[in-house]
């Protein structure tokens, strides 16, 4: 099949979606004929669909969500980008408040169908301001979904689902991903929210990951299995719903479970995954859980201070023979 | 349009709107006290010509958006009162199945896009629902209203620029009645007029009486026109006072006798009415039927509210997701 | 022992804590002396201490939050208020990005010593965007201390210490607990942060719950009791730093957690509690873990759906027995 | 003061610093390209005379509050380009130990109050910094830099709203280079000088040609008199230029050649030097032996980060808290 990066495989979701649905429009800053978005996703969109529905917007974030938000309970279909993760702690106001209740508060009467993309994760050394991972916030707000794409077949899909759905979406993308390449086919298709993907199958301990952790996982569990190890990775792909399912499942086949995600430990994406876990499968656990996770530090710049708070492949091996 | 050139008709109807949100807030005061309504209210009373002056340019497919403020909004538009006041007091029959409550009416069938509470937050939904007319290009305008107190807000700023760099057809209807909560306008703010701020984002801005719904009207007329002409958004300040406190606990001491008397003086809805009369609009026993009229329809919405159900507890659990 | 209530209790911290430090002073919306704050709590202290030092701000909460911020790097203790906590997600960017990191980024240079005081929680009919628990958001974000006091005793000790401390604290108050009373010794004290406090001893099962579920919790213990079983409530009163220790030990002597807190469920105070024992007491876990919090939805006006949304003493009886 | 009646000393030595941070930048460029800055870079070559002009006025107890393109305003200030280069490394001996890197270097010690790399960020702090003066009684001022992109945040309106009505000692120093990333300033505005925001504020705002250390130096120095004397905040916009792309990876294509070429003519550093010279203020042996001292001091800098170690990996979790 046709390999095409993260970063194609979102644009290519965007222009099929602008061809279908005129509805469908774009708005963030510098996404443009100008620049195309600060990792490219959009590059090239204007030309295809002009300034008005490739819209660069002033460097406000709380408005372009709010504006979103305002044509989306209007008939239209706005996919925003926040050009860094972080910076969407700008706009909480209006995705927390207002986006995700818009629907509830008005007795069903709205409907707010956007779609706010943005970069999390560290890794690139830009410091504390531009390498956060904040999924747990966006979970913790009921309204909203909350996709987390690994892999460009992943990233299309929701992304289109996400834009066909109803519902408002934080579509959480993450910057080493963009280079990435992946088997993408060229005929339609979506993925639908809340059915996780087994990314590899095992039977001696389930490690749950997300975005660019799947990736870490896989080549830890490809290094446990040269031990004769089997490590079953699954993969959420949306956390908002979150298909407990699938991962209570694994967890009850294999007795161990490993959370792997990128953000902060407290609070976060690990530990709403380790507490269901503890909810429902106890009685199946045949060691305690682990999480893996950023310690909780701000993400510093210089290099080695900065890999050394970044979850790897180590890091996961060495949970995984823990809980063993 | 002038308003010496409105019809009799027109000038009659802005009198029963504006009558109809003063009697009704009025009544919801009334139960308030008998401690009927749940939670906090935010009356509209004194203000009603600003919404009235305003929502009388629109038609019924252009949009509003609206406050904690916004019975009067809601009214305006032409929501019909028995649900609103159904959602008051947190029925099932209410526009938001008792889910909003005061602060969070809507009725999207009318183009009333909704209240929210958060102070501020509505100016770049507004905003976002101009340009949704834009791209699917229709010809209707939206009018936002908000406080003098949220005109600090950094929405008010980011919203306004945006509107008037797209030239998008948004009306932004500042509801300056001088203080937000206990705070006067002084305190917060180094300007006495907010529509000055208009410069700052390159869009026409005017300062009106808004306790004479006709100035509103006037003003506000003006501006719809240009929006739906292309012409970009226009700042619309209105200068009015509630007669009552901020919410349902407040005396309102912190306001000085002589200011409340000087505008009670100034009341919006007698205006009109000694307007009306003085001018020969209208008789005298005609606005007495039209109030007759109009509580008739008050009694009418409470007993349809207090006779309708709350929702079933469970219901709490709808609507989270389409 | 005195008895006075919380809100007084918080008052009296303030007002203490300003006597004897001129650096202390507090800013926000309607605090001053035309209003007293919106539940009060600073009435009278604009009358004492001056309109500079008790200071009415403009409705803008982010630039409230980056003042104190500018003022406390600059070697004052501002104490700021923000009237309802639902409203922090507009300075979650001055909160989260700046107060919290401005230490680390600055490699230890700054300190940023200021309290962020705020109201959570339902049970007054105000609705969705007055009515929220948003304390996960914070525990999530290294560098800020969250204190969440449930009694008088509590409250004023825990805020003198945070107004003395030298962190950034988001200092979680409950809107029922505002009148509440409890004995407040007349004396000089602070809690330290990190340090749970049982409310309650018992053997049988370990309740953690935070603010207002600790009344709610007490309660249930009470009636369980009546039952012939023996109810131990833990407090954490900071989430950060969390006193895991206790509530780890507490685990290790009962078998048995359930972990209550009002906000809504997925990805929220019970979560991180729940891993936490799961990570490092599962094998004396008896049971599985139960957590009692808000259902995913937003809160309510109507007050009969706005009690179905509240945990109550019923539901955390339920998960008692369930566990037991 | 009148820039006609500044001593020579004053002159010279504001060349001096408009020169050190403009090869300051060049080097900082060159080992970007030689793949030895981690991270992303904004230099400030180009707007030297924005930072010099306004820092030249200051004492060193007043603040200043900076941005991701901050290193011309710490250099300005008077921080030590040793420690700046090994911050931008991501050394150990850096000002931040190599936490904050480029975007975000500080230095408390000379009230250099740290560059926040989310735009706008820095404006409410700044404004802080202002009430804490007010309220420990001293007479420092602030002044706090922040792009044309920066304005149109929330942050720029509440911010200087709140300076404005407290007369708070800060001078709001926007350095309009046109373009926030790709983005030209009519994309996203409807004015065209900012100043014109303050009235909005009810504050004085001026324009400048930021390309003239003069005129940024006259304008500030007027804003700062007043703000010690108590007489409230300024909003200066000066008009400057980037000589270079946004950020490492930019080539700016979206600029057109002829305006690029233009601004090129107006170089703050040559400008300076020109005039210097046509004035007989200094020699021109005198300008090229403070050419060598600062091009010496810059080698001993990068001489200084390169031998400077990282930190220990560890230390990652250090400064969380105090
Ligand atoms: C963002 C935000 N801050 C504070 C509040 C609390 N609050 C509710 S109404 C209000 C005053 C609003 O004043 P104004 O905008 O002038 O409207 P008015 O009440 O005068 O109609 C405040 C501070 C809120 N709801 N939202
Ligand atoms: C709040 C925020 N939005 C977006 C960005 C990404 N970003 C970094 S610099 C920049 C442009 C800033 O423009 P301006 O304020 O004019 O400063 P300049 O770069 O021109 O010096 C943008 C959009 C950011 N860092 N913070
Ligand atoms: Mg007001
Ligand atoms: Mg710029």
């Amino acid at each position: 099949m046709r390999k095409i990066t993260y970063r194609e495989a979102l644009r290519e979701a965007l222009r099929e979606e602008m061809r279908r649905d005129p509805s469908v429009f774009l708005l963030g800053e510098d996404i443009g004929r100008y620049w195309g978005g600060a990792f490219k996703v959009t590059d090239g969109l204007a030309e295809e669909f002009g300034d008005e529905r490739v819209r660069d917007t002033p460097i406000s974030e709380n408005a372009i969500i709010g504006v979103a938000v305002g044509a989306a309970i209007t008939g239209m279909r706005p996919v925003a980008e926040i050009m860094f993760g972080d910076l969407a702690a700008l706009a909480m106001d209006q995705i927390a408040n207002q986006a995700a209740k818009i629907r509830y508060m008005f007795g069903g009467q709205a409907k707010a169908p956007l779609v706010v993309r943005t970069p999390f994760g560290a890794g690139v050394n830009i410091a504390s301001h531009h390498s956060q991972s904040l999924e747990a916030w966006f979970m913790h707000v009921p309204g909203l979904h909350v996709a987390v794409p690994s892999t460009p077949y992943d990233a299309k899909g929701l992304l289109k689902a996400a834009i066909r759905g109803n519902n408002p979406v934080v579509f959480c993308e993450h910057k080493l991903l963009y280079p990435v390449e992946g088997e993408v086919p060229e005929g339609e298709y979506t993925i639908p929210f809340g059915v996780a993907d087994v990314k590899r199958e095992g039977e001696d301990v389930t490690v749950v990951a997300t975005l660019y952790m799947v990736h870490k996982a896989l080549k830890a569990a490809e290094k446990m299995a040269d031990e004769g190890i089997s490590v079953e990775v699954v993969d959420p792909r949306t956390l908002a719903p979150l298909d407990k399912k699938t991962i209570i499942g694994s967890v009850k086949k294999t007795g161990r479970l490993v959370v792997v995600s990128e953000d902060c430990k407290t609070a976060g994406v690990t530990a709403e995954i380790a507490a269901i876990a503890a909810e429902e499968a106890i009685d199946y656990l045949d060691a305690p859980i682990k999480r893996v996770a950023e310690p909780d530090t701000p993400i510093p710049f210089s290099p080695p201070l900065e890999q050394y708070v970044i979850p790897d492949e180590k890091a996961i091996i060495k949970a995984i023979k823990e809980v063993l | 349009m002038h308003t010496a050139d409105l019809p009799k008709e027109k000038l009659v109807e802005m009198y029963r709107l504006m009558l109809k949100i003063r009697l009704f807030e009025e009544k919801v005061f009334e139960l308030y006290a008998q401690n009927l309504v749940p939670g906090t209210i935010h009356l509209y009373t004194g203000q009603e010509a600003v919404a009235v002056g305003v929502c009388s340019t629109l038609r019924k497919d252009d949009y509003i958006t609206s406050t904690h403020r916004g019975h009067g909004h809601c009214i305006a538009k032409g929501a019909d009162i028995k649900r609103v006041m159904a959602e008051i007091l947190g029925k099932k029959t209410g526009y938001c199945k008792g889910k909003g409550g005061s602060m969070h009416i809507a009725d999207f069938s009318i183009g009333m896009l909704g209240a929210t509470a958060v102070v501020g937050a509505g100016i770049p939904i507004a905003v976002g629902a101009g340009l949704s007319v834009r791209l699917r290009k229709t010809d209707q305008v939206v009018a936002c209203f908000f406080g003098d107190g949220a005109s600090n807000q950094g929405t008010f700023h980011e919203s306004i620029n945006m509107a008037a760099v797209w030239r998008l057809p948004v009306i932004f209807v500042c509801e300056n009645n001088l203080y937000a909560m206990g705070t006067r306008q002084s305190v917060v703010m180094a300007i006495e007029n907010i529509s000055d701020r208009a410069a700052a984002y390159g869009i026409p801005g005017v300062t009106v009486d808004g306790n004479d719904v006709l100035a509103v009207y006037e003003a506000t007329f003006a501006a719809v026109e240009r929006a739906r002409k292309g012409g970009g958004p226009t700042l619309i300040e209105c200068k009015t006072y509630r007669h009552r406190g901020h919410s349902r606990v407040d005396p309102a001491k912190y306001r000085p006798k002589e200011e409340v008397a000087a505008w009670l003086a100034r009341d919006p809805v007698k205006r009109l009415k000694e307007k009306l009369l003085q001018s020969n609009v209208v008789a005298e026993n005609m606005l007495e039927q039209i109030e007759k009229m109009v509580s008739a329809e008050i009694e009418e919405a409470l007993k349809y509210a207090l006779e309708s159900p709350y929702p079933a507890p469970e219901e709490a659990l709808e609507d989270v997701y389409v």
